[in-house]
């Protein structure tokens, strides 16, 4: 077997940098930590790229393998039942390792321009190394606590992250609003993983997705509330996922969560951390698959419903980083659709395959695409579509990248996001149709809504900046160009011999009429797009003013936030919280002081029988005695 | 004489010093070396019993010294410590220590304050070293008392109501006990032996059910009042909204735990049978006081307020552990205690701290003092994420024993109970992050408040004693965990006795 | 009989020429010299008392009416011991001018009430027991009504002697049925024949109650708070601790031996007056502001735990009397030293005029903490040994309900306590008392209530000593 | 032993007296008098001892002896309790019960 064990650096390294920078980043220039921490990444990015090397391209063999190159016991519940920490290399990990390292790498780099004289600049990329070593805990796990530990410091970089203006009233809110979302669901997450390992006394991946296992036959035939307790617990888990990848109806957070930097988008809220659900799923796919099929269907459903809900939403914002925001929700619903479609082993996986696809494919257009963004704001220091238009002249690189980017994501041949799109739609056409037709839709949305925002911020009105925008620098640069290639040719690699359910490669048949009708469709969006953006009309509002309180519905992005905000603030703290604040003030304190009022009261009630008279005393001496003798005669006769 | 025995000597050879000492200057330094060192012997402490129990395997109770006391009574002194003592013991020495610290400007009284603080952990000291129910119970009372004293005279707000109630409520709490007590000790003789306090010696036998029903609530609820056991934990917002610094620290941190550990090393562990009949009864009081002490913190705006419901809801989650009585759960429970002590006294620390500066307490007049103090709002920030429960810190492990090991009882009863408590988590985190985000995040509120200074050297030493505590069990919990999973198998034998 | 035996009289004996010679001495002391007799008393009780604690023979004299033991003798030694401390305390009062005619009488007085109680502690008959409780009391009144010229003080002495007077009464009423149903007033024939009938429960019954008048059991406590008050404070020192502790002891010893046979009927008294007595001690004292009246109900308070201790019976319910009662001895002492030392140099006897004490004068602020905490208690003082022995003697007979109410009422009394506390520590005041030294044997004898209230509670010997010859008795 | 007086009727006699003695002292406003209700109370005690002694326990002396003892201690407790008497009244000039209430609560 080979030496995998330089992997643990790739893990590591964004620790040190972060406690690095963390702790003495104020002793230097901040171009210094930028500077740290892009060459740590990059360092983690090549080890990443040579472990996948290795893995996928050195190894000889028909399966990949897991491999375990570190594992410790990090705490004991029972001699059983232990968290393990370490490191877990098949397919979908090391997968992972590439897109999060890349990503990472790019949003450091294009942060050395993007936030160049923000302050705080090294408390930025502490935050960054740091989410990336969460990041990347999270993708390895070789045992589902630690995964959740992951998960949970995810959200807390996230935090972190999204409330970097921690000045700004709204990014705070965001902040919050994100971590608590998430935590909600996390809870979700730990009950599914006691309830889980209750039955199953393990916390091991391996263990766990070992088709045929019989470690789950403890809780044959107990159910609750109609369904089983393993589906419950799959579920729970589901609704941990669903709130890292921001499915409904936990979407909320993530469109404020664009208040955070863009590179943080595109590093966190594209490519890495709101997928951490697909690849949860992904990761425990055959339990799904052979356990629950119950919850995989609903994994299919939320995603579908998920992806065609954000994609309407997406069509009407006019804040860009909120329209790619929703894309993301829109994409990862493909992923979770993916999954749900797909089944166990050889081609009959291509669902599984096709998600995983498009979780790489996406990643690259997408971060491309927030990159795109953030170097556009960066020249016109705004972030609302009002605001831009023509800017193909000022910022060539910028928009030649990030058409490729929108054509990546319309699912144009031969941009990557053609082969992993068409490869979903096609495992939801063999098992789902209703499916199918939903993402079919979907895809046509998206197209169109993508373009919406190209052709508005390239094309459109020729405006007059108060400032000419001017391209980004180098540094930049960099990111968008190789982020482009990424995402122009990395359909081209061979995910069916790489990535599959069962970790064995299969071939792939094109069904050239569902390519056909797909790439018809994203070329239908563009063109509608083109038709109604392409010079500043009155169309699009005439069409708004056509569909009326629907547009207006689905702007508010249908009223989802309010609901929240009404079930939280209204009722959780007005009629919960507080009544059990004054229930506490009032009633039970109220009870113990009362308890000392009494006393105290009572002491001044009987103060007259201290009546300072002889013959009362007397009277109570002898009068106290015979109601001692009368009782204790009547007591023992 | 044991070892153990300096863990008293060296807090009271340090009062005596103190005595000596004429200014502020020489009181603190006198009360930081003598603390210092109880420091280094808690650690060594810790250190030798896990090489102890390194070497041989063997989880016994260490450093045993027993000499009579009172022969006719069979009271004995009789000292000797597990690793649960010993970390026990580790954690009230971290405490006071950067309690100390966080009392360096204690411009009135300070000899007074000195004395009156380190009497208190004497008591709490000398209780963990304890294994005999009349010393623990001494000890127990003498950690009690100099608390009116602390509050009345050093604290602010109406501290002299607050001080009453929480000396009378804890008192009242301790009447229970010294009958629960007394009926251990007259049911303590198997067949007509003598009677004895020992605590080793009566968990040798059974004492009669009958007893056992009668005694076990009186334990139970007795320390309970100190461990905030809901409906008995009003004294402890009010308490720690007055206390001063040190002694909210000191007293969150460290003597609620006193409470819960009394709870299980005394009314679990002795009356198991008991425990697990009424068990039902009390998961139903602490799941509340989790929830409750969640929801109470939300809408608060005093900051110890908060941070008072707060730790109801935590030591809630203690008490709620060691109910469950599986070694997972009670090994959980015991970690939340070292966990909630550190990052509780760290909270109670910060806030004292910002109040100093701000002077107000209340959160709605502050807002954006991270700019301002970054270091004491970074810290806050990770009291705040310790306190919700973030990997990398002593909470998550800690809880996440505890949910586990409760999770092992498969009736729906313990299953809803437990499912209950988990979903405080995601309050904590609500009522964490609004008080972060209101005080520290967003734009600064007061004028005046930009002329603040940051953190000086000794509130630095203070609160980085704590925090780093908390990461080292945070980051790689086994050593702890492994100890006390250890030190409980002996304890396990007897409380799963009512198995049998 | 044998001449030895005589020597089982040596407390009272000495006493008596003590109380003599202090008498003659006053008398021959030249006009000019007579304030000398203070220090020459001080010295001659001091040996006196110091003489009781030379051990002697036991055994009985006068045909079984005079019992001597190793008990009876650390009973009367706590007597001496406390009557030391009193005398120490009292000389800043005896120094005031108006009291410049009748410093001898005050000693004698106490030396003769002190003898009256000896006599009570070793009897063996009612006789003695009743004269030595007769002797006990009506010297009492008169040093009640010391300050002859305060309206306060000769109402004190008035209402202490006509209630005192109707009690024995009906004590003696008592002790006539007990006789007529028993046929002996020896306590050793009397505990042969006693039986349930309610002839003994009706004499039994006025016997505790005369005794409860002494002890201050409510209901027959009316009195306690209005003599407290109006008696000199040194007085109110020795009521509140000497008298109480004699009455404490001779109850629990005719309790133990005269009433043996009907234990479980005194017990059910017993419990019910220990109830009512601590809760209507401590409701009463909650309010008080005056330290006098304050500590008199204090004092009716923990009275009432000395109940829970004889109802262990045995040694442990012996031992665990005699024991809280030498920590009373120093632990109340303290408290009304501490209010001695205030009152004579300023006047003040309220308690918010203690406010802000702790400023000015600091020890005396120290010994009154110690004394209330210790009277609340609290480790590690003396008295939460003293009160956590009497809870276990009461719990060894299973009353563990009691312990409980008597426990929650400790509560209640660590409330008032700590009133006293936060008015010296924490309460502001503009004008408190200002700094004042109090005379060196005042501070002697706070010294010594101090040590007390630290050391007896950790020394075991004593508690140990106490059971030894408790157990071997009893 | 008196022939055709049984020991019922010096007990009711006795009995009269003692109770007659408590009303006195608690209804009676006069120091002086309350003081001669205590001797009425203690005069009927004295009784019963004579009483028991003859009837019950004829050949002993105890009970005698006791009420010896009792006539002197009451006349001890007199003479005090009319020292302390006159002494209020140098005070106040009033031996009212009502006038030595000022201590209370």
């Amino acid at each position: 077997m080979a030496d995998y064990s330089y992997t643990l650096l790739i893990i590591l390294i964004p620790f040190f940098v972060f406690l690095l920078l963390g702790l003495f980043g104020n002793r230097w220039k901040p171009m210094v930590s930028g500077w740290i921490g892009t060459t740590g990444l990059g360092v983690a990015f090549i080890l990443s790229l040579i472990t996948a090397y290795q893995y996928f391209f050195a190894g000889a063999g028909e399966a990949y393998s897991k491999i375990v190159p570190y594992d410790f016991v990090w705490l004991s519940f029972t001699d059983t039942l232990q968290i393990h920490m370490g490191i877990l290399l098949d397919p979908i990990s090391v997968m992972m390792l590439v897109v999060v390292t890349t990503i990472s790498l790019m949003s450091h780099w294009f942060s050395l321009g993007y936030m160049k004289g923000e302050v705080g600049f090294e408390r930025y990329y502490s935050f960054l190394s740091l989410f990336t070593f969460s990041m990347l805990g999270l993708v390895v796990a070789p045992d589902l606590f630690q995964m959740f530990i992951f998960y949970e410091l995810v959200g807390a970089s996230s935090f972190l992250l999204i409330g970097f203006y921690y000045q700004k009233p709204s990014a705070v809110a965001a902040a919050k609003k994100a971590f608590i979302v998430t935590r909600f669901a996390d809870f979700g997450f730990l009950v599914g993983i006691l309830i889980l390992a209750y039955f199953t006394n393990t916390y091991d991946f391996a263990t766990l997705t070992k088709p045929g296992t019989t470690i789950f036959a403890n809780a044959a035939g107990i159910t609750f509330m109609g369904a089983s307790a393993i589906s419950w617990a799959m579920g729970l888990i589901f609704v941990g996922a669903a709130g890292k990848s921001a499915m409904f109806p936990f979407h909320i957070w993530l469109p404020d969560a664009m208040e955070g930097p863009t590179p943080v988008s595109a590093l966190i809220h594209a490519a890495t951390m709101v997928v951490a659900g697909v690849f949860t799923v992904a990761r425990l796919f055959p339990v799904y698959y052979f356990q629950t099929p119950d919850v995989l269907i609903l994994v299919g459903y939320v995603g579908g419903f998920t992806s065609l809900f954000a994609a309407v939403i997406a069509i009407t914002q006019h804040d860009i980083k909120r329209v790619l925001a929703f894309s993301t929700l829109s994409q990862i619903g493909y992923m979770m659709v993916g999954l749900g479609v797909s089944h166990y082993g050889g081609e009959e996986g291509l669902g599984y395959m096709a998600s995983m696809f498009h979780l790489f494919t996406h990643a690259m257009f997408k971060a491309l695409l927030f990159l795109g963004a953030g170097s556009i704001i960066h020249a016109v220091h705004s972030n609302m579509m009002q605001d831009m238009g023509g800017l193909r002249k000022y910022m060539p690189v910028t928009h030649i990248t990030f058409l490729v980017a929108a054509l990546a994501i319309s699912g144009i041949p031969p941009f990557s996001g053609f082969f992993s799109k068409d490869e979903i739609l096609a495992a939801a056409f063999q098992t789902n149709k209703l499916l199918f037709y939903t993402e079919y839709i979907t895809a046509g949305l998206t197209s169109f809504y993508i373009f919406r925002l190209y052709f508005n911020i390239f094309w459109g009105k020729d405006r007059k900046y108060e400032h000419t925008p001017h391209e980004s620098p180098m540094v930049m640069k960099i990111p968008l160009i190789f982020l482009a290639l990424a995402a122009a040719f990395v359909g081209f690699l061979p995910f069916h011999e790489l990535v599959t359910s069962d970790m064995k490669p299969f071939e792939t048949v094109t069904h050239w009429n569902l390519v056909i009708a797909s790439v018809s469709i994203g070329v239908l969006g563009i063109g509608f797009a083109w038709f109604l953006f392409k010079k500043e009309n009155s169309k699009p509002a005439a069409i708004a003013q056509w569909f009326g309180g629907l547009y207006t519905i689905t702007y508010h992005k249908f009223y989802i936030d309010e609901i929240y905000l009404f079930v939280t603030k209204k009722i959780l703290f007005n009629l919960v919280s507080r009544p059990i604040a004054w229930f506490d003030r009032h009633i039970i304190d109220g009870f113990m002081v009362g308890v000392g009022t009494v006393t105290v009261k009572t002491s001044d009630k009987i103060k007259g029988f201290q009546s300072g008279n002889l013959q009362q005393y007397a009277f109570a001496f002898v009068a106290g005695a015979l109601i001692i003798v009368l009782s204790l005669l009547y007591y023992i006769g | 004489m044991s070892f153990l025995n300096l863990f008293v000597a060296v807090p009271v050879l340090t009062v005596l010093g103190i005595m000596f000492t004429k200014d502020l200057k020489g009181t603190r330094i006198v009360s930081a070396i003598g603390m210092g060192i109880q420091l280094i012997l808690a650690v060594y402490l810790m250190v030798f019993y896990m090489s102890q129990a390194g070497v041989n395997n063997l989880h016994e109770i260490i450093f045993q010294s027993d000499s009579v006391w009172f022969p006719s009574l069979n009271i004995h002194y009789y000292v000797g410590v597990d690793g649960i003592a010993s970390a026990m013991i580790l954690l009230t020495a971290i405490v006071i220590f950067a309690g100390v610290f966080a009392s360096w400007k204690v411009e009135f009284l300070p000899r007074e304050f000195f004395i009156s603080l380190i009497v208190l952990a004497t008591g709490v000291f000398g209780f963990f070293i304890s294994l005999d129910l009349f010393t623990m119970l001494l000890y127990y009372e003498i950690a009690v008392i100099p608390m009116y004293l602390l509050i009345g005279i050093w604290g602010s707000g109406p501290k002299e109501k607050s001080a009453m109630k929480l000396t009378l409520m804890l008192m009242a709490g301790s009447a229970l006990l010294i009958a629960g007590l007394l009926g251990l000790y007259f049911n303590s003789s198997a067949e007509g032996g003598p009677l004895t306090f020992n605590l080793i010696e009566i968990s040798k036998i059974t004492i009669p059910i009958t007893a056992q029903r009668l005694f076990f609530p009186l334990t139970f609820i007795g320390f309970g009042v100190l461990g905030a056991l809901f409906p008995f934990h009003t004294w402890s917002p009010d308490g720690h909204a007055s206390a001063p610094t040190a002694v909210s620290m000191l007293h969150a941190g460290v003597l609620m735990k006193l409470g819960a550990y009394g709870c299980f090393r005394i009314a679990i562990f002795l009356m198991p049978e008991a425990a697990h009949e009424m068990s039902w009864f009390f998961i139903i009081l602490t799941a509340t006081s989790v929830i409750y002490g969640a929801f109470g913190a939300i809408q608060q705006k005093d900051l110890k307020y908060i941070n008072a419901y707060s730790s109801v809801s935590h030591v809630g989650l203690i008490l709620f552990g060691l109910l469950m009585m599986n070694s997972t759960a009670i090994d959980g429970a015991i970690m939340q205690m070292i966990s909630h002590g550190l990052m509780t006294a760290l909270f109670f620390a910060l806030i004292g701290m910002v109040y100093g500066r701000t002077h107000t307490r209340n959160v709605n007049e502050m807002g954006g003092l991270l700019k301002i103090i970054p270091f004491l709002g970074v810290m806050y920030i990770l009291a705040g994420f310790a306190s919700l429960g973030l990997p990398g810190f002593s909470g998550f492990v800690a809880e996440m024993t505890i949910f586990v090991g409760a999770f092992f009882h498969n009736d729906m009863f313990h299953r809803v109970a437990t499912i209950i408590v988990v979903s405080s988590i995601v309050v904590t985190a609500v009522y964490v992050l609004r008080v972060v985000g209101i005080m520290l995040l967003g734009p600064v509120r007061h004028e005046e408040h930009l002329k603040l200074k940051d953190a000086t050297w000794f509130e630095k030493v203070s609160t980085i004693t704590l925090l780093v505590s908390m990461a080292g069990i945070g980051l790689y919990p086994l050593w702890l965990s492994d100890t006390i999973l250890g030190s409980l198998q002996p304890i396990m034998e007897k409380i799963t006795m009512y198995l049998h | 009989m044998d001449f030895q035996y005589i020597l089982l009289l040596k407390h009272e004996i000495l006493l008596t020429l003590a109380a003599l010679i202090i008498l003659f001495v006053e008398l021959f002391l030249p006009q000019n010299k007579k304030r000398n007799v203070i220090n020459i008393s001080l010295i001659i009780f001091a040996i006196v008392a110091f003489a009781g604690f030379i051990p002697t023979a036991q055994g009985n004299l006068f045909g079984g009416s005079f019992q001597g033991s190793r008990l009876t003798d650390v009973m009367k030694d706590i007597l001496n011991l406390a009557v030391l401390i009193v005398f120490l305390q009292s000389t800043g009062y005896l120094k005031k001018s108006e009291n410049a005619d009748k410093m001898g009488e005050y000693f004698a007085l106490i030396i003769f009430t002190l003898i009256g109680m000896d006599f009570m502690i070793s009897a063996g008959d009612f006789i003695t027991f009743f004269i030595g409780l007769e002797t006990a009391s009506i010297p009492v009144a008169g040093l009640a009504a010391y300050d002859r010229y305060k309206r306060k003080s000769a109402e004190a002495g008035v209402k202490l002697i006509l209630l005192a007077s109707i009690s024995s009464g009906v004590l003696l009423f008592g002790l006539s049925m007990i006789y007529g149903a028993t046929g002996s007033i020896y306590f050793a024939d009397i505990a042969k024949n006693i039986t349930a009938s309610p002839l003994i429960i009706l004499g039994f019954i006025f016997f505790v109650s005369g005794m409860g008048f002494k002890l201050s059991l409510v209901p027959f406590h009316l009195w306690t708070a209005d003599v407290y008050e109006g008696s000199p404070m040194n007085i109110t020192a020795y009521l509140s601790v000497v008298s109480k502790g004699a009455a404490a002891f001779i109850f629990t010893i005719v309790l133990f031996t005269v009433f043996k046979n009907i234990t479980d009927l005194w017990e059910l008294v017993m419990y019910a007056l220990a109830v009512i007595t601590i809760t209507v001690g401590n409701l009463f004292a909650l309010r008080q502001d005056n330290i006098k009246r304050f500590l008199a109900f204090s004092s009716i308070a923990q009275v009432g735990f000395v109940l829970l201790g004889i109802m262990g019976t045995g040694a442990l319910g012996m031992t665990s009397v005699v024991y809280f009662m030498l920590v009373y001895v120093f632990t109340n002492l303290a408290a009304f030293g501490v209010a001695q030392a205030i009152y004579n140099q300023t006047g003040v006897e309220t308690i918010s005029g203690y406010k802000g004490l702790y400023k000015t004068n600091p020890k005396l602020s120290l010994v009154m903490m110690l004394a209330l905490f210790s009277l609340a208690g609290i480790p590690p003082l003396a008295g939460f040994f003293g009160k956590f022995f009497l809870f276990t003697s009461a719990a060894s007979h299973g009353y563990f309900i009691l312990v409980v109410i008597a426990a929650l009422n400790a509560t209640i009394s660590l409330y008032y306590y700590l009133l006293v506390v936060k008015a010296m520590f924490i309460d502001k005041n503009d004008k408190p008392i200002a700094f004042f030294k109090s005379s060196g044997l005042m501070r002697v004898s706070l010294f010594i209530t101090a040590l007390g209230i630290f050391v007896v509670g950790f020394a075991s010997g004593i508690f140990e000593y106490i059971m030894s010859i408790s157990s071997s008795i009893f | 032993m008196i022939q055709g007086i049984s020991i019922y009727h010096f007990l009711i006699v006795s009995s009269l007296m003692f109770f007659i003695g408590i009303a006195g002292f608690i209804i009676r406003q006069n120091l002086i008098t309350i003081l001669l209700s205590i001797e009425l109370i203690l005069n009927s005690v004295a009784i019963n001892f004579l009483v028991f002694n003859r009837y019950l326990y004829p050949d002993q002396l105890q009970g005698h002896f006791f009420s010896l003892f009792i006539i002197g201690v009451a006349a001890a407790e007199a003479s005090v309790a009319i020292a302390l008497i006159i002494n209020i009244y140098r005070r106040i000039h009033g031996i009212n019960t009502d006038d030595v209430n000022e201590m209370k609560h």
